[in-house]
């Protein structure tokens, strides 16, 4: 299992290599946030512990204090 | 470009050996995998604990004739509070995993349909493996006896079962109710099913009558000639043989090639009422008696025994299940179906409304012809 | 140049060094003044040069050789005597004369070994591009069909001629081509192997997007549907391009045997491709991860067969598959292309043996024995085919049909995503055009084929006149009918 | 947006696949819906009739635009670029949650030894390579891959037939009409709605075929495919459907041998449903890519697409705790979230862009026909 998360690991920094040969800065800033929010979420994944998801705690806001839902 | 064409073959390579390396998670060899054919549940003699038997082919015997003595198939038994639990004790036992994959029987004892279906085939439901279309049948006495039967003509037991009842299915009697069957049944409430109810006489399994489960739980049996008749009210009768027993020594056999059966519900001033109409087409296969009068010119006579005799049956079948308030025709999803309001009150407690649910039968039978003989040779 | 034939002699004996093959006739004109003449022997002819050359030199009769030109500079006199040609000087002169006195042996027309044919025509391409010409001339008898000679390799020096038709091949087409054909700067074109991997479009595909073919009714019929051709010389190949996938089902076989025969063995070979990419795939997968679907019979016998056998499923597929691999390499390095037969013979001799030892189960040798035959149906799509299978394996036994569906759609995503030359590569089947589907995936009868590939951009669209096919019947009445 | 021009019957195919690609979604409907769920597919057809509405009239108001252009051009620079974003986090949780589901289906069913991870890891790697291949790829696949599977799927259902029992659909509409509101309101937004994600790439269709034809034919075809999936869900599986967590597929597991040897054909059905929902993570990755491609304005996304594929795949796992919260939170508030994204935001892209053609239009004589006013104010069944 490891062995896989390291080997996509290496192929996504692996496209950090194309912008920073041609200097576009602003993709570098986008695919490390892309990449720390990754990692953020593939931490928590691996410990198994529940992370934030804004989706889950919009409907969670939803159902509990807004008229909008069926409550099925 | 040259950099992009080195980072691609790293990448290839390394996706390469790295997926040999980290694959095969759910990979297992079929020649490790022990193929269960049959499950047999029992009550174990410790309480509150199940045994479960299971039938694996040994698939190596199976070129070999199974004349010497060694059978293709052999017989494990472990046990357990669940079934899940008495399924893992058999890996403690066998050198393969188990692999239900292919499993075509599923056999309870008695004694567990009466007291409960639910807690055994909750297994069988969920696991992934095993399919909604197996079929299910009731052992009369120890369901494991069922799995060490002589199989004369196949390989193995658990396929001369199913021979047996592929055979009966297409002549006469019983529809291989299948567990997706049984789960729909268990799951529309007041409603009932039948299985096959299998008895070991001997080295054989021969299936004399069929069991009656409402909800989970078994609650009667029919004989084998009631399930007849329930078939033919229920308008699930393919072909087969009738035969009407007159008197002593009088008995005339007729074949039966299609039989046409319509429900009408009626409801009348807050009275319910059914009326099953069945239509017969049949042919004359064999009559014991009489002289002259009973060949082809007697035709509207021999009509006139099958429709008495099969009128006769049904009311019969219909009286013993009324016994043990079984509605196995399904009665009370038709009148759902057709009167979704006014029935409600009826059927809130159509345990006992069905015992006094008045059913008019009226049957019409034509006799198209007499064999291969004309006349009957005297 | 110089002045006087002696030094210029010199200069260009200076170039090629009393090589032995190198020859140099001084002689004297009846009217004064020496002259000299040059050329290569072996590659020039002695018969042309003795009767058309020297003799009239000789007596001052004028020389009757239908090619000839002017040369000022004594490097291109020595380019143009590789090629086989005579250069004359004479006194006097700064500028030589060259003629055209091609002589050099080559192969004589022969049935191309790799493209067999039952019906049709059986001749092939030689190594000399000017009988190549020649050939395709013979079949292509149109005023409008260019044949454009390109100088290639700096030290080959190869001629190259592109061929397409004018009135049809798209202009934008052949621009492409011999603007590709200017980039390469390489020192040696020895085959057409060389030229293709410099030119064509995506380098590390394994589905070639160039054609080739040996024979000139082939390629004539590829000109006439819109494709450039590249004749090399020194090579029996002639590259033809833009180069589509169907093209490697389609078989010159097909249009000179019956329409619906020749449909129906057109779908078996597009068939087999399927089969021989995925099979072992496919066995690995049904085998370890969903054996439930293998009927129960079927499953006991693959079990039974396993039983003994040391190696997993995956293994022991991928044993079985190195030995065909080299078992058919060595069919064809043995001298007779039928060595291919000899080699598949063998390995099934070979698996025999195998299943008896127990080192492999039965399945898996019909398996691979008959992927490998399928392999065999459409020898151009064959060598992309058995890498292709390799990786399909590796999914299938990681992964199973989950693994094996993602590798067949990522090679049709690689199929349907490369071009030839702006042509795209899946042309029917990928943007479908359904009434392109005639001739491709299905041979509809000749009459009935009324346009060209529209991938190619042709000129002008339809092969034959619009109106339909007349009917011939009644038209003779049949003998003896007239009571 | 790049050159690719793409003909009438290939948007068609794309949009017939994309919808198809839904089925995972279908228990929340059948839940709800129960006995009536075949029905639902046309009342939430009907519920869906005023936002396809909205979307051909953008389309018709901006030619040969895709969503974002539309966007930018509507709304203006700023408040463009904010609707792109959000439209951005809508398509990445669409294709989170069809990854999500299509993983927890294989590693339930197909695979059951392999990490969850691992099926998503391989899912959205694929995808990155088919977008890395550009969209000529993309929008070739479904047309044959639809083909082969059509048959396939027809095949499967012809197979089913003769189990099929047709009195499980009595009694009809028994039901109080808050039930049919609800799964009507599941089905247009949930599954119809998702469909905005064609307008991506709306602008590259060619000159001559109109986008509102091919989003008609698409929603007719996808609708009857949908009652067909319904139908034979409760024709086989009777009272059973609110037990069984992937009704369509444990409706193929009852099917008994019918073409005695092949018995157990659920296998290739679960196949042929993945590849579909795969398409479908597809179409909405690319959407999210081009998205941040137009938000950020960079030059090629091409650097993008692999970390935002493995952000996709690992986001897939953490995006609810649970497969099983997905289905509650289906059945109650996504309908409403996804009305947001896919009524309201167009419904407003739709107002301006009016508004700005009148102002433009306002100095001379407004020759063309007078532009309905389609701001119509959401009709009942769709309030809340």
């Amino acid at each position: 299992m490891l062995i896989v998360f390291i080997f996509f690991g290496i192929i996504t920094i692996s496209s950090l290599i194309t912008p920073i040969k041609n200097g576009r800065i602003k993709e570098i800033a986008i695919i490390c946030a892309l990449i720390s929010i990754g990692l953020y979420y593939g931490i928590r994944f691996a410990q198994g512990e529940p992370a934030w998801s804004p989706l889950n705690s919009l409907e969670e806001w939803m159902i509990n204090s807004t008229p909008f839902n069926y409550n099925a | 470009m040259k950099k992009l064409l080195k980072i691609l073959c790293a990448a290839v390579t390394l996706c390469v050996i790295l997926l040999s390396l980290g694959g095969c998670w759910s990979a297992d060899e079929i020649s490790h995998k022990a193929i269960i054919l049959g499950i047999s549940v029992d009550f174990a003699d410790t309480p509150e604990k199940y045994l479960v038997t299971a039938q694996i082919a040994r698939p190596s015997q199976l070129k070999a004739s199974s004349a010497d003595g060694e059978n293709a198939y052999i017989n494990i038994s472990s046990e357990g509070v669940g079934v899940q639990a008495a399924l893992h004790g058999f890996e403690t036992q066998l050198s393969r995993e188990i692999y239900t994959g292919h499993m075509e029987l599923i056999i309870f004892s008695e004694e567990i349909a009466r007291s409960g279906l639910t807690p055994v085939l909750d297994y069988f439901y969920r696991s992934s493996e095993a399919r909604f279309s197996t079929p299910v049948i009731i052992a009369e006495g120890r369901a494991a006896d069922l799995l060490d039967i002589q199989a004369d003509l196949e390989q193995m037991p658990v396929s001369s079962i199913l021979g047996t009842m592929s055979n009966q299915d297409s002549d006469i009697i019983m529809s291989g109710t299948t567990m997706g069957d049984l789960l729909r049944e268990m799951v529309t409430e007041h409603s009932a099913v039948t299985l096959a109810l299998f008895r070991v006489n001997g080295k054989r399994a021969a299936m004399e009558k069929a069991a009656v489960i409402k909800g989970d739980k078994m609650i009667g049996s029919l004989t084998i000639d009631q399930k007849q008749y329930e078939l033919l009210a229920g308008g699930e009768y393919d072909e087969g043989v009738q035969v009407c027993k007159i008197a002593d020594g009088k008995v005339a056999s007729f074949r039966i090639m299609k039989c046409v059966t319509k429900h009408n519900l009626k409801y009348e001033n807050g009275q319910f009422s059914a009326d099953i109409s069945v239509n017969i087409t049949g042919q004359i296969s064999g009559i014991t008696f009489g002289g002259e009068e009973y060949t082809i010119r007697a035709r509207e006579d021999l009509e006139q025994i099958l429709r008495d005799f099969i009128t006769r049956g049904i009311n019969d079948m219909f009286s013993a299940t009324k016994e043990i308030n079984a509605d196995i025709i399904g009665f009370n999803e038709m009148l759902r179906r057709k009167y979704p309001r006014d029935s409600k009150s009826l059927l809130e407690n159509w345990d006992d409304n069905y015992r006094n649910f008045p059913i008019s039968v009226s049957v019409a039978a034509t006799l198209t012809g007499t064999g291969a003989v004309r006349e009957r040779v005297k | 140049m110089f002045q006087t034939a002696e030094e210029n002699l010199n200069a260009i004996a200076a170039i090629f060094r009393d090589d032995s093959d190198f020859v140099a006739r001084e002689f004297q004109l009846p009217s004064g003044g020496s002259g000299a003449v040059v050329f290569i022997d072996g590659l020039a002819s002695p018969e042309i040069i003795n009767d058309f050359i020297l003799k009239p030199l000789m007596n001052d009769a004028p020389i009757s050789i239908g090619e000839a030109a002017k040369l000022d500079t004594i490097e291109k006199a020595a380019e143009v005597i590789l090629d086989g040609d005579t250069v004359v000087f004479l006194d006097g002169f700064t500028t030589a004369a060259y003629f055209n006195t091609k002589g050099f042996p080559s192969r004589t027309i022969s049935e191309p070994q790799t493209e067999t044919v039952l019906r049709g025509p059986r001749e092939g391409f030689t190594e000399s591009m000017r009988t190549n010409t020649a050939l395709l001339r013979r079949k292509l008898k149109t005023p409008d069909l260019r044949i454009e000679s390109l100088r290639m390799g700096k030290r080959t020096r190869t001629t190259v001629c592109l061929c397409w038709l004018d009135s049809i091949a798209a202009p934008d087409l052949i621009d492409e081509v011999r603007k590709r054909i200017d980039t390469i700067d390489v020192d040696a074109i020895l085959g057409s192997g060389y030229v293709e991997e410099f030119i064509e479009d995506d380098p590390l595909s394994p589905f070639q997007t160039i054609g080739y073919s040996e024979k000139p009714d082939v390629v004539a019929a590829k000109l006439l549907e819109g494709r450039c051709a590249l004749i090399i010389d020194g090579t029996p190949f002639a590259l033809t391009m833009p180069f589509l996938f169907i093209e490697n089902f389609q078989s010159p076989e097909d249009y000179s045997i019956r329409p619906l025969s020749a449909s129906f063995l057109r779908l078996i070979r597009i068939i087999s491709f399927p089969v021989t990419l995925t099979l072992p795939a496919l066995y690995v997968a049904l085998v370890n991860f969903h054996s439930e679907l293998i009927p129960t019979a079927l499953l006991y016998t693959i079990a039974a067969a396993s039983e003994g056998t040391p190696f997993s499923a995956p293994l022991e597929t991928a044993v079985m598959l190195l030995i065909f691999e080299i078992l058919r390499e060595a069919g064809i390095r043995l001298p007779k292309p039928t060595g291919q037969a000899i080699s598949i013979v063998g390995a099934l001799v070979m698996g025999q043996a195998a299943i008896e030892a127990g080192i492999v189960g039965a399945p898996v040798v019909i398996i691979i024995a008959f992927c490998a035959v399928a392999s065999f149906v459409s020898p151009t799509v064959s060598d992309a085919a058995n890498l292709m299978r390799w990786v399909l394996l590796l999914l299938g036994a990681t992964m199973g049909g989950f693994g094996i569906l993602l590798g067949v759609l990522s090679i049709y995503i690689l199929l349907a995503s490369t071009q030839s030359f702006g042509a795209m590569y899946l042309h029917p089947i990928a943007p479908l055009s359904l009434k392109e589907l005639g001739d491709t995936v299905v041979r509809i009868p000749m009459w009935m084929l009324k346009t060209r590939p529209s991938a190619l951009r042709p000129q002008d669209k339809n092969r034959r006149s619009d109106d339909p096919k007349p009917d011939f019947s009644g038209g003779i009445s049949p003998y003896g009918a007239e009571q | 947006m790049s050159s690719v021009k793409i003909t009438k019957w290939q948007m068609i195919s794309v949009g017939v696949c994309y919808m198809i690609g839904a089925i995972l979604h279908l228990s929340e409907v059948s839940a709800t819906a129960g006995r009536d769920a075949w029905l639902m597919p046309v009342a939430g057809l009907i519920m869906f009739v005023p936002t396809a509405a909205i979307y051909c009239l953008l389309v018709k108001l901006h030619p040969q635009k895709c969503l974002y252009e539309i966007n930018e051009q509507a709304l203006g620079k700023t408040l463009g670029k904010v609707f792109t974003f959000l439209y951005m986090l809508f398509f990445f949780h669409i294709c989170t949650l069809n990854t999500m589901q299509a993983e927890a289906f294989v590693s339930a069913y197909l695979l059951p030894g392999t990490p969850v991870i691992v099926c998503g890891l391989m899912m959205t790697a694929f995808c990155a390579f088919a977008i890395y291949r550009g969209l000529r790829a993309i929008i070739v696949i479904p047309f044959a891959f639809g083909i082969v599977s059509g048959a396939y799927l027809l095949f499967n259902f012809l197979q089913s037939v003769p189990q099929m029992r047709p009195e499980f659909l009595r009694p009809m509409l028994a039901q109080e009409p808050r039930v049919y509101l609800h799964a009507a309101h599941i089905e247009a937004t949930v599954i119809y709605g998702e469909i905005i994600g064609l307008l991506t790439f709306a602008g590259m269709l060619e000159k001559k075929t109109k986008f509102s034809v091919c989003f008609i034919i698409t929603m007719i075809i996808s609708c009857l495919y949908l009652i067909l999936v319904h139908l034979r869900e409760r024709t086989l599986l009777g009272d059973l459907t609110p037990y069984v967590s992937f009704p369509s597929f444990g409706a193929v597991r009852m099917i008994g041998n019918v073409t005695g040897t092949l018995s157990r054909v659920e296998s290739i059905y679960s196949l042929v449903m993945i590849a579909f929902s795969i398409f479908r993570v597809l179409i909405t990755l690319w959407a999210v890519i081009t998205a941040l491609k137009q938000v950020f304005n960079l030059q090629s996304y091409t650097s993008l697409i692999i970390p935002a594929a493995a952000l996709a795949a690992v986001y897939s796992m953490r995006i609810y705790a649970s497969p099983n919260d997905s289905y509650i939170y289906g059945l109650n508030t996504t309908p409403f979230v996804w009305t947001v994204f896919t009524f309201i935001m167009p419904l407003i892209t739709l107002v301006f862009a009016a508004a700005r053609r009148l102002l433009t239009k306002m100095p001379t004589p407004n020759t063309s026909r007078k532009l309905p006013e389609q701001g119509a104010e959401p009709s009942g069944a769709e309030g809340f």
